[in-house]
């Protein structure tokens, strides 16, 4: 075990891989020499030299279209979108190409192999173009895996999965976290499951979801709620699609209450699959509606990012309405 | 750290010079003359008689099944179709002058590369009428080919994607130790989708072995070539990004075949990406849902038509003594049968079970899509 | 109250929960006169239906 | 009034729009001389000259780079996407571009000029690459409104509605209905109402929502529920973005069920997003979970399109599921 | 319908021509020599003294304020900066240039652009402090300045976006008969996107009045140019686009201002765009997040920093007997106090009232933000 950032223990994967299976390469811009503009790249190229690790052009489209085809053609691409608010320019290899790859092939050929790696979300002071939380624009897609860590131990082993899965992998990393959140990682390798959720702590008036950075906001919004007498079960949902449903609605069918909270406006954000698929699921068990704690159907903005932000107070205030209702 | 500089490749001038078109002549290679006859002072590759024969019957062949798929749309048996006719010589002169290791990612007019490989009547029939024996599985509309055993990426409509695709596969051909490039064929319209320009650069940056093969045709469903660009062809963008490039003629064959022969030497020796533009003219409507009519003359198409390359080559052929008119007939309508036997086995083929629907989106079906078929199961059997 | 009835229009209001303890109970939640808000039927408006009391049918609310 | 087909509405409402204000220009690809693929355009460039119709070269994000630049510029481009399908590579100029234009320049500027048309969905034996139906991927950007019309008459009221809302708009037209659907269609210039949702027909028992082609497969399993003694209300959503969750609760307070039939797979379409907000503000009036009669998690298939379509017979079913809860 | 040829400007060769790097030569302008002094052969554009002080104090002016916010930020004051120390010369120089009808669209780093126009030091601090004068009202980050009256397009952060846009203003001018052009200026690494393509090729084939001005710093934050293409700059695309190309030695003012001057010009009377090279250096970090040492040398800034375009510009205005060594640096310790002085005077100013957070959303907003809104407010009055 060693402390690390969650930087760090993305590092740490991607040399874990890296050394496992030299089909492994990584590359996006100003991941080669320089290591990438939060570091998370750093050593790769010095370690595995200029072919396995490389900056590529300023270009998404071209980053992702260029690791389309070499994860078709049997290597293992990892690549970095610098912010996940510049992924859109691919968003056209990602969505009708990468996803599309093996149905349209009959499983001939595939991108199982390509993994995408960006940074997402706000709270850095960095406005509408340094903050989104594109997961939901993603997960309208059948054929993509998308994953999202909430700690360094997390990502470690999220990483390692993901590269490793045979399928193609959106992996989100939340950047408000890069340096703030450090934790025990083993140094040796291990994976952790896709496509499951994780029930973080067990409680019984209601249910408690979220992924990546927010799972800090609804944990200390717990506290809080704890403090009320209210029992509060958390879940990380870890993986967006495809989504473990069962564990969501085995909590509901227990608590009888859910809430979720994410970063991204709330019109057409991930919590609206979330909620229309709990509420037809365990509809008879519902005390109370499922409740959205989102960000504002706006831009994200700079001046009132405190204010857009679904913060761990707003999340309490939305527990309370939700048992009392 | 060596100091790196930006400009030590810079010339200094003290009065402005603008760079504009006509400043270079890109001229297009042309080895055989409209009557077959080699131009005077043009070297012919070296071919032998076996392979010639093949470039030959394959653009027969794939003139052939055009003719008879655009009819079995007609007639309503299959859904769409998408002729190459008068382009046979680029598509079919270019797989020649490659190997069998080497990957074809294509846009979607180049079944004379497919046949050329050895794709089947069988094979291309099983694909138009989307049925259970095509790898496929019948999940794309008609012409959307894929061979993984003949090394030909399953194609994929959205134009332009396969550009930067390529130069990750060409990357991973050279990375992985692999004696072969990669080729990649679009149409000069789909020369001006952004991905086009991402993959050319990034094969000249990051040294891929890959030849960007362009059909020029003339058009883009109804757009001409003067309202999809300005410069001179796209031979002259190989330059911007430093990428070596050379224009041929695209109904003379022997002048693909040489062009693509040195570009693939010149991408494997030097691991380096190669642009080769042919100018030729989709004879053709676009596909069976266009007509062209309602933007060209017919004029202008007569005009190209006399340009046939098929007829180019066969003069050249007969004048090697290689070729002989009436078994040649006998042979286009041999194949004629065939296809039309073919078709009429083919078209009897089921579909795939419906199980089908579910597999392939992810490696194995999770959960949600099992119980997705399960209700849709259910559903049927009502 | 007809005023409840009124913007009930025929129909419980009931938490999806409290429909289920009516189901469970084999009642028609319809047939229950909630206490709530606007009428909504709570838990223990069911419960004592259950019991029993023809006070606490919906005919006998309006 | 004049017996229309759907293209031949929006042919129409072009012209209209065209006539009315100099400043409306139609582009695309094969848009120009031919009139568009679909001839939505014909005519076009003969009556106002090639400067305010005319072809572009093939490139989505230019075209839509192009329109954001003209609309900040104050013309009013009428910009097309040949096929639904292939809005991807334009997805950045969108979502990141128009759609926030406004806001971050404080409104100095905006692209509320601009309205992209683009044909969308199945039903025509095109594959996953000519039926897709995009919506619900632009409907979770705040800034754009998004329509769709579901025949003629609603066509050409909508589309010059749209011309002229001061509001980015995306006009979804369904391309199985272009000449499928014919109606009356008044000569005369009119506008229907953005952002309202229409109820169809109403009804006691269930609400049925849909919105452009899904209406017909709505309407059938209405008729079909209605000889078992269903009575359904049906609306037309309309506008996807903002939508009118006013209509859409009074109705489902009234009848207690809801039931949303969209073309797009399941996971993460709109129809999410309806249910999700419905359950939480007519909470207390559902007698039934809300359902959700959608495609497949899918791409969208060629050989085995119509089992995968939401058609009127998986409807009929679900309806009588939910009356029958 | 008339015939269409779209081989009609192309010859015909027997043998293969490779088309690569080397073939043409792209000079650069350079007017002024390093010590300010023209060379002996230039003609200099014709420039009065208040002109030439302006564009003199205007890069001074830009080089004081990147100075003072650099520390600023470091300081904490402010979240986020972007200097432009090295290349005052092409973004002043080409500026000045233009006519204020003229539209800017910018990427980021042309704070001379804005500067010139008459942006003031309380607007540009308005901006970096998000302050309710803003007219962007707060909502972006440091540097992303918008000034309608100014036309200067509200900057937006994803790279090379403006770039058809600016095609499209530009031909929204022309149709709307204005004697007006766009300029659209963007980096070396932003040329690399899609968006490069699809504004350039547009604007050349829809005959744009637009000046697309290419900023060649070197990097891409840490990316160098040879990493970034493989042709000879960007100069070399323009060929391919069919866009008369200028390049400029971007460190050399009075060369830029030529340039811009004859390119406004082509573009206004021929209705078509140009492309301008600007060959040039980015000696700041690529922002305060950066830290250049982890990728070049300081030996290779320091040989450009001899080049300093201030430098050159000044000995020149010297050698015209226009400036006066005492006083510039009179004027320059003033303008720095000035800034200081807005500085202390600005961070004071708050934001924008909440309300306005729903706001420029749509045109009004529509009621479910209203709705947003008064849930937001009875929160934070708890
Ligand atoms: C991204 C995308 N946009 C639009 C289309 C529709 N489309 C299909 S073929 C075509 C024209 C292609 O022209 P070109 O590349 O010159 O190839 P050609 O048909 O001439 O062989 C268009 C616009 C598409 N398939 N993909
Ligand atoms: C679409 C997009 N991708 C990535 C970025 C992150 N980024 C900001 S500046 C920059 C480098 C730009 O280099 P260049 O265009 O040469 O301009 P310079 O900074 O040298 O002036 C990058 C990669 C971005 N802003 N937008
Ligand atoms: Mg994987
Ligand atoms: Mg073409
Ligand atoms: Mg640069």
């Amino acid at each position: 075990m060693a402390k690390m950032n969650l930087l760090q223990a993305i590092n740490n994967a991607l040399i874990t891989a890296m050394t496992d299976d030299e089909r492994v390469m990584v590359f996006g811009e100003d991941v080669g020499h320089f290591g990438g503009v939060f570091r998370a790249t750093s050593n790769l190229q010095e370690k595995f030299g200029r072919g396995r690790c490389f900056n590529t052009p300023l270009t998404e489209q071209g980053i992702i279209g260029f690791a389309n085809g070499l994860a078709s053609q049997g290597s293992v691409p990892v690549a970095e979108i610098q912010f996940g608010d510049y992924i859109f320019p691919a968003f056209d290899q990602i969505v009708n190409e990468t996803a599309k790859w093996r149905y349209r092939s009959g499983g001939q050929f595939s991108c199982g192999t390509l993994t995408i790696r960006t940074p997402y979300g706000g709270g850095i002071a960095g406005g509408h173009y340094h903050s989104q939380s594109p997961e939901a624009y993603f997960a309208h897609t059948p054929g993509l895996k998308i994953v999202i860590p909430r700690n360094p131990y997390q990502a470690k082993g999220l990483l390692l999965a993901s590269i490793r899965d045979d399928n193609p992998v959106l992996f989100m990393e939340p950047k408000r976290l890069y340096r703030a959140s450090v934790g025990e990682v083993p140094e040796e390798d291990y994976e952790l499951p896709l496509g499951k959720a994780e029930v973080v702590s067990e409680g019984s008036d209601i249910t408690l979801l979220a992924w990546g950075a927010q799972m800090e906001i609804i944990e200390k919004a717990a506290e809080m709620a704890q403090n009320d007498g209210i029992s509060c079960e958390i879940i990380d949902l870890r993986s967006i699609l495809p989504w473990d449903v069962e564990t969501v609605c085995a909590s509901v069918m227990k608590t009888g209450r859910l809430l979720i909270n994410h970063e991204a406006p709330l019109t057409g954000g991930f919590a609206s699959e979330v909620a229309a698929t709990v509420q037809e699921r365990c509809f008879l068990h519902l005390e109370s509606p499922i409740t959205r704690v989102c960000g504002l159907d706006t831009p994200y903005p700079l001046a009132h990012e405190k204010e857009y932000m679904p913060d761990h107070l707003k999340t309490y205030e939305a527990i309370k309405r939700c048992v009392n209702f | 750290m060596k100091d790196r500089n930006h400009l030590s490749r810079v010339n200094v001038s003290h009065s402005a010079t603008i760079i504009e078109n006509g400043l270079i002549d890109i001229p297009m290679l042309q080895l055989l003359q409209a009557d077959g006859t080699p131009h005077k002072d043009a070297t012919l590759p070296d071919i032998d008689k076996e392979t010639a024969l093949k470039m030959y019957n394959t653009m027969q062949y794939v003139r052939v099944l055009d003719e008879r798929m655009i009819a079995a749309q007609r007639q309503g048996r299959i859904s769409f179709y998408l002729a190459c006719t008068g382009e046979e010589a680029s598509t079919v002169g270019s797989a020649a002058a490659l190997q069998d290791v080497d990957m074809i990612m294509s846009q979607y007019r180049e079944q004379g590369t497919l046949a050329y490989r050895g794709y089947t009547t069988e094979q291309f029939m099983n694909q138009m009428f989307s049925n259970e024996k095509e790898p496929n599985k019948g999940r794309q509309m008609p012409i959307h080919y894929g061979a993984k055993e003949l090394n030909f990426m399953t194609i994929s409509s959205p134009l332009g994607t396969q550009i930067p695709q390529a130069s990750g596969y060409a990357y991973g051909q050279k990375m992985a130790g692999q004696e072969a490039i990669t080729i990649c064929y679009f149409g000069e319209g789909a020369a001006s989708e952004g991905d086009f320009h991402a993959g050319l650069n990034m094969a000249a940056v990051l040294n891929c072995p890959v030849i960007f093969f362009c059909r020029n045709n003339g058009y883009a469903i109804s757009t001409p070539a003067e309202e999809q660009f300005a410069g001179d062809g796209i031979a002259s963008r190989g330059l911007g990004y430093g990428i070596k490039t050379i224009r041929v003629d695209g109904n003379d064959i022997m002048a693909v075949y040489a062009a693509t022969q040195q570009a693939r030497k010149i991408a494997l020796a030097e691991n380096c990406p190669v642009l080769i533009e042919a100018m030729t003219y989709r004879l053709a409507a676009h596909s069976t849902s266009d007509d062209p009519t309602g933007y060209r003359s017919k004029d202008e198409e007569e005009k190209w038509r006399e340009k046939d390359p098929i007829r180019r080559f066969a003069s050249w052929l007969q004048q090697q003594g290689w070729l002989d008119e009436a078994a040649d007939q006998a042979h286009v309508e041999q194949t004629r049968q065939e296809v039309l036997t073919e078709l009429k086995r083919v078209e009897k083929v089921p579909v795939c079970v419906i199980d089908e629907i579910i597999e392939d989106v992810y490696d194995t079906p999770p959960w949600h899509l099992q119980e997705q078929l399960r209700e849709l199961k259910a559903h049927i059997s009502k | 109250t007809s005023a409840g009835a009124a913007v009930r229009q025929g129909k419980a209001l009931a938490s999806p929960a409290v429909r289920r303890l009516a189901r469970e109970h084999n009642i028609n939640i319809a047939d229950v006169a909630g206490s709530g808000k606007k009428g909504r039927v709570m838990k223990a408006d069911i419960e004592a239906f259950v019991k029993g009391g023809a006070n606490t049918t919906k005919q006998a609310a309006s």
